[in-house]
């Protein structure tokens, strides 16, 4: 198997509990260099728990209980601290959904890209502030020389998302994480902030895991597709097979129950009924089955696997896969 | 069920029983004193003073020891809790509204009242405490009643700068806001929005602060000026108990160690209470 | 910046001279120090006659008003106890308030801050439980008790240290100690529950997911970020230091302010606790502005405008 | 226009509004510059229908609202409801207006009084205008909950207990309690997960068919004011930069700004012509 | 953090920079004597001042007009004989060689100076009081000094005990207030200086006429805390301390190297009742409250034995002692019996003024052996100054019994009786126009025969009508190094000069 074939990232049955609950159940993610992978969901779905527990900074209440994460190969779950932070920042870069507050307020831009290229290896003031300016201008930010002494307060939240790109890619990661990374930003800066990442994916070849719960913007980002429910993942595939016959009954739901530029005006939008539930009270057998039109007993009593379906790369967790178009129409 | 379970063990977490049984044997103790006290904490002897704890004079059991006047060191000690606590309570409650009540005010007006209560509180916390104690005692003379109205003009200001802070915060959520719009006066959107919302805040300086009045107390008791004798304050014990460290030391290690349980439970509780409160547990 | 000292100052004028009004007023009614002064059996036309040797015969007002005068010149008068000027025993008092609450400041800032950054950062820690522990202890005795242990200890039974006065640099420790107990707590607890705050911000996730080292992390920016509540803290501590140590310079004869302070009142020895008083209120207001200068040295976010 | 006549004047009627705040600096915290939340904004909306003001953060779409609400001072122009100008407003005409407009906040999570029960909530607004007695507020109450889908049972309970969704709906049955005729919606559905978005938004569309209630739809997403409403003024810089009905406005943009908001929209058809 | 850090590394260098520069004494500890009073001395200017720490440091500067010897026997100090020339006018005859620490020579004129500093109402001495009777003071032909009273004065030679003699020269120089700074007298030891709150320093005057010191030095230092005066004489800080309390004595007898020194003075502890107020105007309630007092259990069981009871409201170190005067004795079923005589009237609360100066476990007894008997007694501790305003107002309004412990520092019964029983003083509760024909008498002559009569009759209705109930006579415990060569006496001085080391 040649190296360019091997996974960037692969995560095999991970679970992350946090007191009685198993917020994140048994996920299995993979991603090809240079491809971006979305992992969709609504909010406590577990999709940034996912995220953390790949660079190994879950919060204190949280702990990974199973599973194995490899990078390029190479297993990164039980390796000591000092490690890992030479593996977080250099070989994974992240970034967050709010670029502001993710920033330290009480140091200059500048100052953290700086302080991040010291991770890398010994360097000079100057020579961290002239790759800093360099990389603040790459990322799109006028007058970079200037901003590099500013601080965040002094920035807007698009230019504060993009130094934390730059912060995040300037050791040329392998792997970029990306949290929500637009979702407290505006629409045009929005798409701008995409393009960037698309285009820096394109320059470095990293692979992306984005994190959002928008279908749109996973439709004009991602190749794939990996739709979280309730901690687990119940429907994954090419984001083209899945836009076009969804083969889980949330994804199918999902996608229609959002309002269109291009659909039908003032009238009930199809719902998907109650909400998400928490994480206490997760049903057993299928948890979407409480909302589902197409639950049946089965599905109350018994969790459906993650199993090829439709198209080739394709592959949906629920028994009525052959049902789904019912709603999709 | 499950729920009702962890719910009980975030607002009293096992570390905590300890504490909370202290707590509530004290509170038992002051409460029912004159029950629980084998003897008149007032009865003096003064043929059977600075006696070692098991000690018996005359058919009574000083299972403490006896005080500089032959007093049932256990006895002052159970009705010097009543005193304690009771002075600590008042002046924590007393001080609390009255501090709450300004800050909340302040808050909401702004303007010149806000400035004549905020310029208020920076007058009395930059006199220091004891001075403006030692005065109003003076005036006032001591006496329980009066150490309270003492404790509770000086330490105000500490309630009034959180509930002005907390106030200038919660005026601008939008359900006060929309509250406030709407017609609510102010006394209802103070009373049934603002005050309730700033009640946690409050009783986290409430909590640091009952053990300090508690020490506070003592510290008048020290100088001649706290509850008036016989009463029994552990602050006044402590202090008279100081001078018969290496005669009777057990006169000044009883309070002591009574007051370094009382302080140490409020402020390991209060320490909860303001982690339940901001939400760190 | 300087509007904003302006107004700062005027603010602090207002509240300096009610401070003193309060004070001059509230003192007069506690009577005056005559009955003090003269022996006992005293007759009362001798009582009557030093009364009015020392102007308490003529109405409060006009007590008041002389007195705001001579502070305009700068005049504080003398005491009418030791009938010495009262900037002189005030200024000869000073070094040492500052040395005790100077030392013990170092003392609950050194060991404070430390511990309850630790305990923040290692909560499960056994050191953080032990060090709370310590901690609620130094809070929870009266200032008279432990003062009178540590004397007994350090000075009588190992003699390690003077047991009071202030004729040895080596005079200040026990009462330092003592002194630093509860500012020690009270820096702790702040401490650990700013670093606990900084600790849960998205910029902390941010800077480990760079790859910065917890302990890098908590340096450079945790406790940069967690020392605006520590600074403001400290500048209710120093004034609580000056106050808390009426107590403690009391139990170790140590001749500082407030010392002089108690024995001033019980002497109604006014003209002393008037300035005592005024010296307070403008070393308090002096810290708050301090604390509003080191919040924009440290917070670029802060200019002194008022504003954040 | 000027015929204070109840049928014909629009119920809420906006000329030239101007919004300024003194920015305050310099050294002596003189008011050096001010900034223009909202610059000569115009717009009528009729009853039962739908007016969104859609735009970018700091487009000054919200404070045109709360102007229009009352909750801010204009530093010019005019807002006049059902033909009285705010201005000139007598204290009853202020308390009526109240009654008859009321606002839902993007985050349901503040809101709602955290230790007020669900019920209290909904009934404060008519507690303060002293409209029932406690058992008819009950009753009232209950409709309310029936009304926006909560079961009868939320009323006593706290809103912590519900989820973002259904806190929206308590918010919404709030400004129900007056019988409003207008409900500014501030970002109503932006904080909801995408599968709650839809059902409230299909709430919002019952209940306006219902009731006919007008609603000025404030939001930033453009799908979401397409799906809801009649006509859009879209904001920048303060300033409305085209306004329309929403058929003509999406169909056929004029302005260039209004052209990229659109463009910038992720669009769930890409995703098929996407490689 | 680095803030912080910085912080207290400032803090803590101002600290060591600050205590750099604090005084530093360096003194052989043999060479100097050490003295923790209560408080520093308020002033050093004899005229200026009235409390005890400053006498003890100022009598070392100063030489008196008289003085008391060890066994409180009034003798010439700057005077050396005296003699009445008339009933009100005495003549002193003044010591020859006397100078004062600058050299220049003590004269008459000095003499003549300090009467009348002192006694000039404008000068304002709080000591006034004690000298107000000397109307005039000259220097005679044949180089005395002549004093004249308004009336005969019994007790002015004990009260010229107390008169300083201050440098005409050097006073009128430097002026009032250089003066104060820099005292300077002719006594056995010189002002060597004073760091304010600290600490007075004193130097032997190798010069003095009498008797010259063994300490080559002696520093008076102020200890408030008396627990903390007893930690500094047990670690060897200090060599002598004052008051300390029977409790705090008997911890000096466990510890090495000190000891408690005691001296009956002439103070007496006294419960003053208010015969103005109801209830009390009744002399059975006065009578039962002193029948419910049992003095020998105070002294014995609470005092530590160091104290002595007293029938009379005097101790044996006063002009005025009546031998045999037992007093009111202890009988609780007495007072019982009077209180239930009175019925209803005795069913009142009653305030009992005290002052935290005091000791506190008498007035809790006192106010226990009340109760005992029925009585309803409520303690009000105000601090001295609020105390003093109150038992010395109009008694209408004062407290129902007050403490006290007298001092006149006369050793007159003049100045004790006089003021607490005289209806013109205002420290009296007492309007009993007898009372005052007969105090007055006692006062107006010099017959030590005739005063002890009228004496006698006011010990008598003192027993009788109990507007007082004398208590005990006061000792005075200091603590010392057990190698302190020193007699404590009843006038609580502290001459260094009369003091050594042992061996």
């Amino acid at each position: 198997m040649s190296a360019a074939r091997e996974p960037v990232l692969d995560v095999r049955n991970l679970r992350v509990r946090i007191g009685e609950a198993d917020v994140v159940d048994g996920v299995d993610l993979s991603i090809a260099p240079g491809e971006t992978l979305a992992l969709v969901g609504e909010s406590g779905c577990g999709k940034s728990l996912t995220a953390l527990a790949l660079i190994g900074l879950l919060p204190e209440a949280a702990r990974r209980i199973d599973g194995e994460i490899r990078l390029s190969g190479e297993r990164i779950d039980a390796l000591p601290e000092r490690v890992m932070n030479r593996i977080r920042g250099g070989r994974i870069g992240m970034i967050f959904q709010e670029p502001v507050a993710s920033l330290d307020p009480l140091m200059s831009v500048g100052g953290q890209i700086a302080e991040a290229l010291a991770l890398e290896g010994p360097i000079t003031p100057r020579e961290a502030r002239e790759r800093a300016i360099a990389m603040l201008d790459h990322v799109g930010i006028t007058k970079p020389e200037l901003r590099v002494d500013q601080y965040p307060f002094e920035l807007s939240g698009g230019m504060c998302q993009r130094v934390m790109i730059a912060m995040a890619m300037i050791r040329r990661p392998l792997l970029l994480v990306a949290d929500e990374p637009t979702t407290a930003l505006d629409v045009t800066i929005q798409a701008q902030i995409l393009r960037l990442m698309a285009d820096l994916r394109a320059e470095t070849g990293a692979a992306v895991l984005l994190i959002t719960h928008d279908m749109g913007v996973v439709a004009e980002t991602a190749e794939r597709i990996a739709v979280m429910y309730a901690g687990r993942v119940v429907e994954t595939g090419r984001v083209a097979d899945v836009f076009a016959a969804p083969r889980h009954p949330y994804t199918a739901l999902l996608m229609r129950t959002i309002p269109r530029l291009e659909g039908a005006r003032k009238v009930a939008l199809p719902a998907i009924a109650g909400s998400v539930p928490d994480v206490a009270s997760w049903p057993v057998g299928c948890r979407f089955a409480p909302r589902c039109p197409l639950a049946t007993d089965r599905c109350r009593a018994e969790a459906p696997p993650l199993a090829p379906v439709g198209a080739p790369s394709q592959r949906a967790a629920c028994w009525h896969t052959d049902r789904v178009s019912e709603i999709a129409a | 069920m499950a729920s009702a379970t962890s719910l009980a063990r975030r607002i009293a977490p096992p570390r905590l029983w300890p504490f909370l049984a202290i707590a509530a044997i004290l509170v038992v103790g002051a409460v029912l004193a004159p029950l629980i006290a084998p003897y008149d904490p007032n009865a003096q002897n003064l043929l059977g003073r600075l006696r070692a704890p098991g000690t018996e004079v005359r058919g009574v059991v000083y299972w403490l020891g006896s005080d500089e006047l032959g007093r049932d060191l256990l006895s002052r000690l159970i009705h010097g809790a009543r005193v304690s606590l009771t002075v600590a309570a008042l002046s924590v409650v007393a001080s609390g509204i009255v501090g709450t009540v300004l800050g909340m005010i302040a808050a909401w007006y702004r303007g010149i009242v806000g400035a004549i209560i905020m310029r208020l509180v920076d007058i009395v916390l930059s006199v220091p405490a004891i001075l403006l104690a030692i005065i109003t005692v003076a005036i006032m003379g001591p006496g329980l009643v009066n150490v309270v109205v003492v404790l509770a003009f000086t330490r105000w200001p500490r309630y009034a700068r959180v509930a002005y802070g907390q106030t200038l915060g919660l005026a601008s959520m939008p359900y006060v806001r929309l509250s406030r719009f709407m017609g609510g006066s102010t006394l209802w959107v103070l009373g049934r929005h603002v005050l309730p919302n700033i009640v946690g805040p409050i009783m986290v300086v409430a909590t640091l602060e009952f053990g300090l009045m508690v020490l506070f107390e003592a510290g008048l008791s020290f100088l001649g000026l706290g509850v008036q004798p016989p009463t029994p304050s552990w602050g006044s014990i402590l202090a008279t108990g100081r001078n018969y460290v290496t005669t009777a030391w057990w006169i000044a290690v009883f309070p002591g160690l009574f007051l370094f349980l009382l302080v140490l439970t409020v402020n390991v509780l209060g320490d909860h209470v303001r982690d339940v409160v901001e939400g760190r547990r | 910046m300087s509007g904003f000292l302006i107004k700062r100052l005027a603010q602090a004028a207002i509240s300096v001279f009610g401070v003193s009004a309060l004070i001059f007023f509230l003192q007069r009614l506690t009577g005056d120090p005559v009955l003090l002064m003269v022996p006992e059996g005293a007759t009362q036309e001798a009582i009557d006659q030093l009364r009015a040797t020392l102007g308490f015969d003529r109405p409060v007002l006009v007590q008041f008003g002389e007195y705001l005068a001579g502070v305009m010149r700068f005049d504080f008068g003398a005491s009418i106890v030791q009938n010495v000027p009262v900037l002189d025993i005030i200024a000869s008092r000073l070094p040492y308030t500052i040395a005790l609450a100077a030392a013990a400041l170092a003392l609950a800032l050194g060991i404070g801050v430390p511990l309850g950054v630790f305990m923040a950062v290692r909560r499960e820690h056994w050191l953080s439980r032990i060090g709370m522990g310590f901690v609620l202890a130094g809070q929870s005795l009266p200032t008279f008790w432990s003062g009178i242990l540590l004397i007994l200890l350090f000075a009588v039974v190992l003699g390690w240290l003077p047991s009071s006065g202030a004729r040895q640099a080596s005079s200040v420790i026990l009462p330092a100690i003592c002194l630093s107990l509860l500012s020690m707590a009270t820096f702790a607890r702040v401490a650990r529950t700013a670093t606990l705050d900084e600790l849960a911000k998205p910029y902390v996730r941010a800077a480990r997911a760079k790859g910065l080292p917890m302990g890098r992390v908590v340096t450079r920016h945790v406790l940069r970020n967690g020392a605006i509540p520590v600074i403001s803290i400290a500048a209710l501590e120093i004034a609580n230091l000056l106050s808390g140590a009426v107590i403690v310079e009391t139990v170790f004869a140590w001749p500082g302010l407030g010392l002089l302070t108690i024995q001033s009142i019980a002497a109604r020895d006014f003209p002393i606790v008037q300035a005592i008083v005024l010296l307070g209120a403008f070393v308090s207001i002096f810290l708050n502005l301090a604390a509003d200068v080191l919040y924009s040295v440290v917070d670029p976010r802060i200019r002194l405008d008022g504003a954040r | 226009m000027t015929t204070p006549d109840r049928g014909a004047a629009p119920l809420v009627l906006v000329e030239d509004l101007e919004v300024h705040f003194p920015v305050r600096k310099g050294l002596f915290g003189r008011t050096t510059d001010v900034v223009k939340a909202v610059d000569g904004v115009s717009f009528a909306l009729e009853r039962g229908r739908t007016l969104a003001l859609v735009g970018e953060s700091g487009s000054g779409k919200s404070t045109t609202g709360y102007a229009v609400m009352g909750m801010e001072r204009p530093t010019g122009g005019r807002v006049v409801i059902d033909g009285v100008d705010r201005a000139t407003m007598s204290e009853a005409q202020v308390r009526e207006a109240t009654r008859r407009m009321q606002i839902v906040f993007q985050d349901p999570a503040s809101a709602l009084d955290p230790r007020m029960r669900v019920g209290d909530c909904i009934a404060e607004p008519l507690r303060i205008h002293g409209i029932g007695t406690r058992a008819s507020r009950r009753e009232r109450v209950a409709e309310l909950l029936e009304l926006v889908g909560l079961p009868p049972g939320a009323a006593t309970r706290l809103p912590r207990e519900f989820s973002g969704g259904q806190r929206q709906r308590v918010v919404i049955a709030r400004a129900l309690a007056l019988e409003p005729e207008v409900i500014v919606c501030d970002e109503a559905v932006s904080a909801l997960d995408v599968s709650i978005q839809s059902q409230i938004l299909n709430l919002l569309l019952a209940l306006q068919e219902r009731l006919s209630l007008a609603y000025l739809f404030i939001s930033h997403d453009l799908s979401v004011v397409r799906h809801i409403a009649d006509d859009v003024c879209v904001m920048q810089h303060g300033r409305i930069v085209e306004a329309g009905p929403v058929d003509t406005v999406f169909v056929a943009p004029a302005h260039a700004y209004t052209r990229a908001l659109i463009e910038a929209v992720p669009r769930l058809e890409r995703a098929t012509r996407a490689p | 953090m680095k803030n912080t850090v910085r912080f207290a590394l400032a803090a803590a260098l101002a600290a060591s920079t600050a205590l750099v520069a604090l005084p530093q004494a360096a003194l052989a500890d043999a060479e100097l004597l050490t003295v923790d009073l209560v408080n520093e001395p308020s002033s050093l200017d004899p005229h200026m001042q009235w409390n005890p720490d400053s006498y003890y440091v100022y009598r070392n500067i100063f030489d008196n007009l008289l003085t008391r010897d060890d066994e409180g026997e009034i003798v010439p100090q700057i005077a050396t004989e005296w003699e009445y020339l008339s009933d009100t006018e005495i003549a002193f005859t003044i010591r020859e060689g006397v100078t004062f620490h600058d050299g220049s020579p003590l004269t008459a004129e000095d003499v003549v100076y300090s009467v009348e500093r002192i006694t000039n109402p404008d000068f304002g001495s709080p000591q006034l009081s004690q000298f107000s009777t000397i109307t005039a003071a000259e220097v005679m032909d044949d180089g005395r000094v002549k004093l004249t009273t308004s009336a005969p004065y019994p007790a002015l030679l004990a009260q010229l005990v107390k008169l300083s003699i201050v440098p005409q020269a050097i006073v009128e120089e430097v002026g009032q207030e250089a003066f104060n700074l820099n005292p300077v007298g002719s006594g056995p030891y010189r002002f060597a200086g004073w760091d304010r709150g600290v600490e007075v320093r004193l130097e032997r005057n190798d010069e003095y006429w009498g008797e010259v010191g063994d300490f080559p030095a002696a520093v008076f230092r102020a200890v408030p805390d008396a627990s903390t005066r007893v930690a500094n004489l047990v670690s060897g800080a200090s060599d002598l301390v004052v008051s300390l309390d029977p409790d705090l004595a008997m911890q000096l007898e466990t510890a090495d190297g000190v000891e408690p020194r005691t001296a009956l003075t002439e103070r007496v502890g006294y419960l003053k009742l208010n015969p103005q107020k109801p209830g009390l105007d009744d002399p059975r309630m006065r009578r039962a409250i002193a029948h419910a007092i049992d003095r020998e259990l105070i002294v014995e069981g609470l005092l530590g034995g160091y104290d002595q009871p007293v029938g009379q409201m005097l101790t044996p170190a006063h002009v005025g002692w009546v031998e045999g005067v037992e007093g009111v004795p202890y009988d609780p079923e007495a007072a019982r019996a009077l209180l239930d005589e009175m019925g209803d009237a005795a069913d009142r609360t009653l305030s009992f003024a005290t002052a935290p100066v005091f000791d506190q476990r008498i007035v809790q007894a006192l106010q226990q052996m009340l109760t005992d008997v029925g009585l309803d007694v409520e303690i009000e501790m105000t601090d001295m100054s609020t105390y003093l305003a109150k038992v010395r107002g109009e008694p209408a309004q004062g407290p129902d019994l007050s403490f006290g412990r007298w001092s006149c520092a006369c050793q007159d019964a003049d100045g004790v009786l006089h003021p607490l029983l005289h209806s013109g003083s205002s420290w009296s509760a007492v309007r009993e126009p007898e009372l005052d024909v007969i105090l007055d008498a006692a006062r107006a002559t010099l017959d030590e025969g005739e005063r002890l009569s009228e004496y006698a009759k006011v010990h008598e209705y003192v027993a009788q009508e109990v507007p007082l109930v004398p208590l005990y006579q006061a000792a005075i415990i200091y603590g010392a190094d057990e190698r302190l060569e020193w007699t404590p006496t009843p006038n609580e001085s502290l001459f260094i000069n009369r003091m050594d080391w042992a061996e």
